[in-house]
């Protein structure tokens, strides 16, 4: 039930072994974000991501939990990078433990999309033309939607 | 009265400062209660970069680190931040 | 894009490693069943997984293959165990990659669902009066119609 | 003409046979297609507790590793399973 916003990448095999612990769950869910190579017109060639490192924490800190009352988790954690990522590293990994697999999932489903709309990072692709930033997905917003509006239990 | 105010991304590079304190001593004494919008409007004067970044339709305030409206009231010693929508994970 | 049907317990560590591979698609998920210490309303010591071994090859590497195509996955694994397992020990471990977390999310949540109610897999839990077949769950066969009435892209 | 039948789970536990040829060749020269049904039929004559066990609500067929239902023809050399339905993962 923790955050970690780090500059190191991220340890996929500790992450997970810390989530289950000795005695798992049922059902562990977990997904993991990495570095593109490409974006939509162009090559990347390294992602920077700039944070708000007290309100990041917060909104993770929130999320979690709220995915924990609704699903009913045993334990989740949320990991999010910052600084500067090269092609192929982790960004962020979430990971869920729960009594059913549907409810791990979807807490993963979740955390991601949630985060994706409400925690405070901006990349920064940095490709052949230069640095720019990334531009917000109209998709981000209405996969966001989908929870409050019942879409998805 | 002051506030801090933090800028990131976007909102930090066309205008060239990440954090600062904003003295509101002047407007604290005119009007009964300041909120974000008072605040956007004193900082549009600081010249046309400044009006044009926090006036553009994205724009999002958090006021101690929630996202607000701009009819949030601001207090003494609020942190009010400013930036474009967010593109983590 | 291949399954196991295996006794040994499941290194998820490795699994994980293998499915990624050097160079990663952007998106990751992955889940874990575990052997749970209780039933609805007994304490379970041991469960016993009796399979069909050609059947169930044949139903994984199709249901990865479907969930492969339908969500536009670069790779998919499919790991279930048979025979003896005891407490908290690995039944199962699916992994899917793809180039958005909503298809890598998806189809885990395809392939289990999918998994639960096709492949001839039976457990047989042992608990403090004697062994017992597990009855299949009404609530299993509800989320495998999911994937065919569109509830679910 | 023979098949292979095999069973699984609670229903091999409770004919005791996991695995066993079926010979139809009486069968075979009276009729010109036999179904997974005359299969049932034929394998219910076995006792009062094959008949039960094959004529459970939710059994399971399965002709050649994919399930189907009990219209599907039975040709010589095939693997016919039954089994109640699927609880793994």
């Amino acid at each position: 039930m923790s955050v970690s916003l780090q500059s190191e990448a991220i340890d996929v095999a500790a992450e997970y072994a810390q989530l289950v612990g000795d005695s798992p769950g049922a059902a562990v869910a977990t997904f993991t974000g990495y570095v593109r190579n490409h974006s939509d017109a162009h090559a990347v060639t390294e992602l920077e991501l700039e944070h708000y490192p007290e309100m990041a924490r917060k909104v993770l800190e929130n999320l979690g939990q709220s995915a924990a009352e609704r699903f009913g988790l045993s334990n989740w954690r949320i990991v999010h990078r910052f600084g500067r990522l090269a092609v192929s590293e982790t960004i962020v990994w979430v990971g869920a433990v729960a009594d059913h697999r549907g409810e791990a999932i979807s807490a993963c489903d979740l955390m991601m999309d949630t985060l994706k709309t409400d925690a405070p990072f901006w990349k920064r692709e940095q490709g052949p033309a230069g640095g720019q930033w990334v531009a917000n997905r109209d998709s981000d917003t209405e996969r966001r939607a989908r929870w409050q509006s019942g879409d998805v239990q | 009265m002051s506030i801090t105010i933090k800028l990131f991304s976007a909102l930090r590079e066309a205008l060239g400062e990440s954090e600062f304190e904003l003295d509101l001593s002047d407007v604290s004494e005119a009007s009964a209660q300041i909120d974000v919008a008072a605040i956007k409007a004193l900082l549009s004067q600081r010249g046309a970069e400044w009006k044009e970044a926090l006036n553009q339709p994205n724009l999002v305030h958090a006021l101690n680190h929630n996202v607000v409206f701009t009819d949030a009231a601001v207090s003494e010693g609020d942190e009010l931040a400013f930036f474009p929508p967010m593109t983590g994970g």
